[in-house]
């Protein structure tokens, strides 16, 4: 199983966290991201992702390889959606593993920190209003 | 020479496309990305976009070369 | 559903994060502590945890209240096993939910950290050796 | 006065008894545990143990009255 992919249908967590399992492993933190209702005061009904699935899978793995080799951590994996997605539905995942807690912390938070910024991903919230708008782009939105 | 650009996200809806192969003399994809702006009134540049060529993650200054496809990167927003 | 308990049986994670889903809340945070299979050089084969019920259920309480105040959080729970347990399973299982993660997070480490040295728990281990053991206390078992 | 005190996981194992009533003029958990190591050969004092009265966590220099439960916790381990 890759470390790091791309689903565009609701994450199996159990699935997921099942491959992270280990017994040399005391700790395990988990990090989702939850599709919220509301977004700068804008109710949001759903939302969509556009994912560049090579270049993202590639940045996730880096990613991971980086937070084992910094954290010292034994087991680490991510999946993130693409397409339409639900309110509550989680668009991403992160697990990690480890002998014990303080490094398994650490790492999970670096990880999602990391995969925010580095990853070839966009968000459109789209608005009980109707509008739609690319999350981080306001001026490309007003345009687009 | 020849390149490719690839638009995304908002980028591509500012273009109304999403690719294109484009004769330039521009050497890195800053200059490059200038002179996609000058076509497209509605394509803005926007501080914390990214670039890659050929899938691999670039800088603004780095170089372009014949033949290659260069990505334009809205600011992303994963997670 | 109460916010902090404790169970015999294998915790159903499934059933855990459910009761923390909220449409405000855009992260999440979940702990997990598992049964290692070695603990200072000695090979475990399983765990038994003792539990003061009625104190470990109130400072529980008293620990996600605070964890709540502290960091401004929307939800918090956490469920630790009493009695036998096998490798692999969870022993300690603590989620939180907030609009954004950096707090989740805090949160989250606050509570498992302050869960391990406030509640009236005790954990056994049960080596391949044959021998027990109370963690924490070595002077206590070798009398024990 | 009277008061009831309860033994958990090693110091149970050590007084080899959960649960007994004692006449005692110890006026603190400490002073009371004390007298209790003077009769169970096994039990030792450890540095992080936690007591509690009545099913609230306690200081070892808290104030015993007649009637109460006084609970010894040897050093925790959840989680």
């Amino acid at each position: 199983m890759k470390r790091f992919s791309v689903t565009t249908r609701p994450i199996d967590l159990d699935l997921f966290r099942g491959q992270l399992t280990d017994p040399r492993c005391g700790a395990y933190v988990q990090f989702e991201g939850w599709i919220r209702d509301h977004n700068e005061g804008q109710a949001v009904l759903r939302l969509e992702y556009e994912v560049y699935e090579p270049l993202a899978v590639k940045e996730g793995e880096t990613i991971l390889s980086e937070a084992t080799k910094r954290f010292g951590i034994l087991r680490a994996a991510a999946v993130h959606r693409a397409g339409l997605m639900e309110l509550g539905e989680a668009a991403v995942v992160v697990g990690v593993a480890s002998p014990h807690r303080a490094e398994a912390f650490d790492a999970c938070r670096y990880v999602i920190d990391q995969l925010k910024v580095r990853l070839p991903i966009w968000k459109k919230e789209h608005y009980a209003s109707g509008k739609t708008e690319w999350v981080n782009c306001r001026r490309c939105a007003e345009h687009g | 020479m020849q390149v490719t650009v690839r638009y995304f996200a908002a980028f591509r809806e500012a273009a109304g496309r999403e690719t294109e192969t484009v004769e330039t003399r521009a050497c890195t994809p800053r200059v490059l990305f200038d002179e996609c702006r000058s076509r497209y009134a509605e394509l803005q540049a926007w501080e914390s976009s990214l670039v890659a060529i050929n899938d691999e993650m670039a800088r603004w200054d780095s170089e372009i070369g014949e033949g290659d496809e260069v990505l334009f990167f809205p600011p992303v927003a994963g997670g």
